[in-house]
């Protein structure tokens, strides 16, 4: 699996998301500076990490969603490689127009850094295939700006077509509004584009895949990756 | 001064003028007489700046040098812009904590959030990458009116900062008291890791090497900020309060990794970052280090506004800025890096051998004045003290008893010192960089050395009432308690920072709180072989003349050497055995206990033998590291129950304890005494530990089994483990619900 | 020329800082509070004399990055 | 009634917000961008009909919660 990891000024989850894939798929994920114009070749992955870019400044993604190599990132999108948005880099997805929605200050609007639940909505994905559809795992949140907005016809288009791809939930797998952290439209954590190959997320995987940290239950997300991709 | 004149130079100083500054009598006429003339407005501020209590530690210096700063594995102790500690594979820990009392105060959110910058750049500003921020604040009354307001800024503004320039937020202290209402306490503290031998320091060097100025342009944000965190608030601090400064984390994101990146080169000669009085301290902090002689050229510093005066360039305090000397050519390299990260980089002078700092603008020398004499001249006050009387010891059958041990139990886990502090740390990434082994909520953080399996273990401590009641078991306390809070998860305790907070030092018993302290934390880190590497002084801090209590924050770091031993306090499994480390003695003067139930601040706080301090702590890291102990907690406020109670919350199981007959007092002496130098352990193989603590001489006790949902004290009541924990996370969010939402910065 | 824009929240989309300023008015003893809604204001100076085309420069702006038309709103005053 | 009201950042503070959007209109091609600052807009409603006690009432809201005066300032406008 050939991987590139976006580095935007403010990321910061670039190295941990690096850390992760690699304990998956091997060594040699590429990182790539924002101001480059071109990505490598042939490559079946791009991630964009969490953190700040640009400081969050204005809207959460809003900047960064025009530096240029966003550009590139959209054509190989469009041609079909896989992408992946965690965090800041779900936000980026969003306000770059590759995903639908926007996220929009927490319910309680403060920042939130703690475990969720979530349900795994589909194991029918690039991402999801090492899990079981509605299967739930426990992996961290930590931002600002989390919670998922649609209107009511772009919901049910993402239900429609399966496209939502994690839920927040209870330890029993309930999706309910007391188990929903930030006051996402329907406990949204994360969803796919209509092609299912692109896929933003609040939640950090990396953060929950090395039992040193406490847990692995966001190891799954890279396992699948590697195992669909390669 | 005619309408053209130069401001920075025409104005005629006056005695007036001087005081303004903040400068006594005394202190201009040695201005004068160093200078050999009147000095000029910017001279005077450079003056002022230098020889405020804040960059001068006037009243503090005589007793910070009675604190013992070495030890085999101290790279470089107190006097840089951090510690430097040795911690093993060739890597070396740096870390400070420091104040941003006042500026919280006016402004909480930026007030705090510039703290967090500042203290970040004091340790990166060494070579290291900071892997971890602690806070420890204190704030007035839980009902106090400004209270909420204070406390959700200040945590949004930490939060803020940290969590967008991606260091993960791991630990501190919350303490709420009426002493604070006026002043809250804001501690910072940055713990990064370098390599031991990229240290970067701050001593200038190499005639003609140039002087660069890197990170944000210059404004005129906090002119005299820096004598503004020297003077006591008065009803006039209204005045004083547009120098509060607003954080740009985006900018100090971008500063680190630049500057990280540099030093991998060799282009840095030495590096300081601009903090409090900005360019004058760091320009004249680094010529007078190196004995050097520096020249700038202040046309070519970035500025944000029109029309700057020297005088304002030079006392700004703009944040997110550095200034390096560089080695000869390499500037281009230097250059390249910084304009890869969008920041300025500008060179605005170079070192001299003249001894002497000169300030040129718009073709005119605007300031001229030595710098060794200056320094050497620096004011060192011996500020007389007094001690105040020591408050009577209360025994342990005097102290008054609770009709329901359980329900005081239960007050006391959700008392405003002891309550959770989710709502806290859950508004700061502690997991950013994906290294955090434990999470706040015990007894220290351990943040694992990247690429290892070595992690850094570290805590912020500091029991203010027993300062209060008694500075020098205060001192030693502090001390003590951040070293077993340390040893609990298994570290070995390595060096501590400290920060200061203090009245004004100009009344003697304020100042003999200062001493007291001083000399209690002498004493510990002597005895525990656990020095003092950086800290910072925060005098002043009282309005209206109500000083806050004394509070000397130490923030200590220790390494664990296999972080898969590593120790956490809740309880892990049913039918495991439950010991005591140490002594019970009852204590329970200026205890919690005494404090939440009975609504008493007296006695005399706890004494802490450091002797056995030692001894307990050792045996109980050797038993860790043996692979012993299941669970480890040591034992501090509130005491033996409250300690139990934690452990229970946090592993959701229960226990039973009983107390032991040979204890002939009163059992809520035993239960909820303060004494110093204990643990609470669960352990699988009781004897074993005990044959070990045996040969250790150290004092061991059975108290009882782990298991069910609550938690029994034979004879004496039973009360649910998950009450205690509801009421335990209830109380911060319930204060805070009132203050959903002013709008925030 | 100086532009003023005013970013503000469209009327569907739940406002939570809005909601919470209303609250704490509330708290504070103001009565007779209806709806709040906080927005952004941007104020800029841009080289520009003629009222028109500074209009089409601005409004870009506004379309291409200062507001997300997905949620919010924008207007522009332009003061010359 | 309502009110609408502008809280800014006083002229020497600095506005890292108003910065980096500057910048980042610049990268997006737009020249001759002088200073950018960005503030907060509070539009409000108030149950109150006379326009002098209703510009006190959001002085008091003003000074009490929806500026720091610190570091921002305000301006509060009304529309009957
Ligand atoms: N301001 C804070 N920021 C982050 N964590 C905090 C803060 N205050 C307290 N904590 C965490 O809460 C836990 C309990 O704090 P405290 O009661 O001071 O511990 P101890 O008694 O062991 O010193 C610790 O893990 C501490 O790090
Ligand atoms: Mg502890």
């Amino acid at each position: 699996m050939k991987t590139a990891v976006v580095v935007f000024p403010g990321s910061n989850c670039d190295r941990d998301v690096k850390v992760a894939l690699e304990q998956s798929a091997g060594p040699g994920v590429q990182m790539v500076w924002h101001k480059e114009t071109s990505l490598p070749d042939g490559l079946d992955l791009i991630v964009l990490p969490g953190g700040f870019s640009y400081g969050d400044y204005l809207r959460s993604g809003a900047v960064a969603a025009h530096s240029p190599i966003m550009r590139e990132v959209k054509a190989r999108a469009e041609a079909g490689t896989a992408v992946l948005g965690i965090c800041n880099g779900f936000q980026i997805l969003t306000e770059a127009g590759l995903l639908p929605g926007i996220m929009l200050r927490n319910r309680d609007l403060r920042f939130l850094c703690k475990d969720v639940c979530l349900k795994v909505e589909t194991s029918q994905s690039l991402f999801t295939a090492r899990y079981e559809s509605g299967e739930t795992i426990r992996v961290p949140i930590a931002h600002h700006d989390g919670a998922y907005f649609v209107d009511e016809e772009g919901r049910r288009s993402l239900e429609d077509n399966s496209q939502i791809a994690f839920r927040y939930c209870d330890e029993q797998g309930h999706v309910t509004p007391e188990s929903n952290p930030n006051g996402s439209i329907s406990n949204i954590a994360g969803v796919f584009n209509e092609s299912k190959t692109v896929l933003g997320m609040m939640p950090h995987p990396e953060r929950l895949s090395d039992v040193a940290l406490g847990g692995t239950d966001g190891r799954g997300l890279f396992d699948s990756l590697v195992e669909t991709l390669s | 001064m005619n309408k053209n004149a130069n401001p920075d130079t025409a104005v005629e100083i006056t005695p007036a003028i001087a005081a303004e500054h903040g400068l006594t009598t005394e202190e201009y006429a040695l201005v004068q007489d160093i200078m050999g003339r009147t000095p000029n407005l910017v001279e005077l501020g450079i003056f002022s700046v230098m020889w405020s209590e804040h960059c001068s530690y006037k009243s503090s210096k005589k007793w910070l040098k009675t604190l013992p700063t070495t030890g085999p594995h101290v790279i470089q102790g107190p006097g840089e812009n951090a510690g430097v500690v040795d911690i093993g594979d060739g890597l070396a820990a740096v870390f400070k904590m420091e104040s941003h009392n006042h500026p919280s105060f006016i402004e909480p959110y930026q007030g705090a959030a510039t703290g967090v910058g500042g203290i970040l750049r004091d340790v990166f500003t060494m070579g290291a990458r900071p892997v971890a921020n602690l806070n420890a604040l204190r704030f007035g009354a839980p009902d106090h009116p400004k209270t909420r307001h204070l406390v959700s800024g200040v945590v949004a503004g930490i939060g803020g900062y940290g969590n967008c320039v991606g260091v993960p937020t791991v630990g501190g202290e919350v303490n709420f008291h009426p002493a604070y209402n006026g002043n809250i306490l804001v501690n910072a503290m940055t713990v990064g890791i370098a390599r031991a031998d990229r240290i970067f320091y701050s001593a200038a060097a190499g005639v003609g090497n140039p002087v660069v100025y890197v990170g944000s342009k210059t404004g005129r944000d906090g002119i005299h900020g820096a004598t503004m965190a020297s003077a006591e608030f008065g009803e006039d601090s209204e005045e004083k309060r547009p120098t509060v400064q607003v954080g740009d984390p985006f900018t100090e994101k971008l500063l680190i990794e630049a500057c990280l990146e540099l030093m991998e080169t060799d282009a840095i000669e030495a590096i300081q970052d601009m903090g409090a009085a900005g360019l004058t301290s760091s320009s004249f902090e680094m010529a007078s280090k190196g004995g050097t002689g520096v020249e700038l050229d202040l046309d070519r510093v970035p500025v944000r506004e029109e029309g700057m005066t020297a005088y304002e360039i030079m006392l700004s305090e703009s944040q997110e800025r550095m200034l390096m000397v560089l080695r000869p050519g390499s500037e281009e390299t230097a250059r390249q890096i910084f304009e890869k990260w969008d920041l300025d980089f500008a060179i605005i002078g170079e070192l001299t051998d003249t001894g002497r700092m000169v300030l040129r603008m718009r073709g005119e020398t605007v300031a001229d004045l030595p710098i060794d004499p200056l320094a050497k001249a620096s004011p060192e006050y011996e500020r007389p003290w007094s001690l105040a009387e020591a408050p009577a010891e209360i025994a342990p059958e005097d102290a008054p008893a609770t009709d329901d041990v359980m329900a005081s139990l239960a007050g006391l886990i959700a008392s405003p010192d002891l309550a959770s502090r989710r709502w806290v740390w859950e508004q700061y990434d502690h997991m950013v960089m994906a290294d955090t082994v434990q999470r706040p909520g015990g007894d220290a953080a351990v943040v694992r050395v990247h690429g290892t399996g070595r992690g850094l273990a570290m805590t912020a401590d500091c029991t203010p009432r027993y300062c209060l009641a008694d500075p020098k078991r205060g001192g030693a306390q502090a001390v003590a308690e951040s070293w077993r809070n340390l040893t609990a998860v298994g570290a070995k305790p390595l060096a501590i920072t400290d920060n200061m907070n203090f009245g004004n030092p100009e009344r003697p018993e304020i100042m003999g709180q200062f001493v007291g302290c001083t000399e209690g934390m002498r004493e510990a880190c002597l005895a525990l072989d656990y020095p003092v590497v950086s800290g910072n002084v925060s005098l002043y801090n009282e309005t209206n003349g109500q000083a806050i209590a004394p509070t000397p924050a130490i923030g200590g770091v220790g390494v664990i050497d296999d972080i898969s031993k590593m120790a956490t306090m809740a309880l892990k499994r049913p039918e495991e055995f439950l010991v005591l480390v140490g002594d019970t003695h009852g204590h329970l003067g200026a205890s919690l206990y005494l404090r939440e139930v009975h609504g008493r601040e007296d006695g005399a706080p706890p004494p802490v033998d450091l002797a056995a301090e030692r001894r307990n702590g050792d045996f109980v890291r050797a038993m860790i590291a043996a692979g012993e102990i299941s669970s480890c907690h040591d034992i501090s406020d509130g005491g033996l129950l409250v300690a139990l109670a934690e452990m229970a919350m946090a592993g959701g199981l229960g226990a039973e304890i009983e107390i032991p007959e040979s204890w002939k007092a009163a059992p809520h002496a035993w239960l909820f005494g303060e004494d110093q130098g204990r643990y609470l352990l669960s352990v699988p193989d009781p004897e074993s530990v005990a044959a070990a603590g045996k040969a250790a001489d150290v004092p061991i006790h059975r108290l009882g089994v782990t298991g069910g949902d609550t938690l029994n004290v034979a004879g004496i009541g039973t009360i649910s483990v998950a009450a205690l924990a509801s009421a335990h996370d209830a109380w911060f969010p319930d204060l805070m619900a009132a203050e959903r939402g002013g709008p925030e910065t | 020329m100086k532009a003023r824009v005013h970013v503000t929240l469209k009327s569907g989309v739940l406002d939570p800082q809005g909601k919470a300023i209303g609250h704490a008015l509330e708290a504070l003893g103001f009565s007779g509070i209806g709806e709040v809604r906080q927005g952004k204001v941007i104020d800029l100076e841009i080289d520009e004399t003629d009222a028109d085309s500074a209009r089409i420069q601005v409004e870009a702006m506004c379309q291409k990055l200062l507001a997300n038309t997905v949620i919010e709103n924008y207007d522009i005053e332009l003061n010359p």
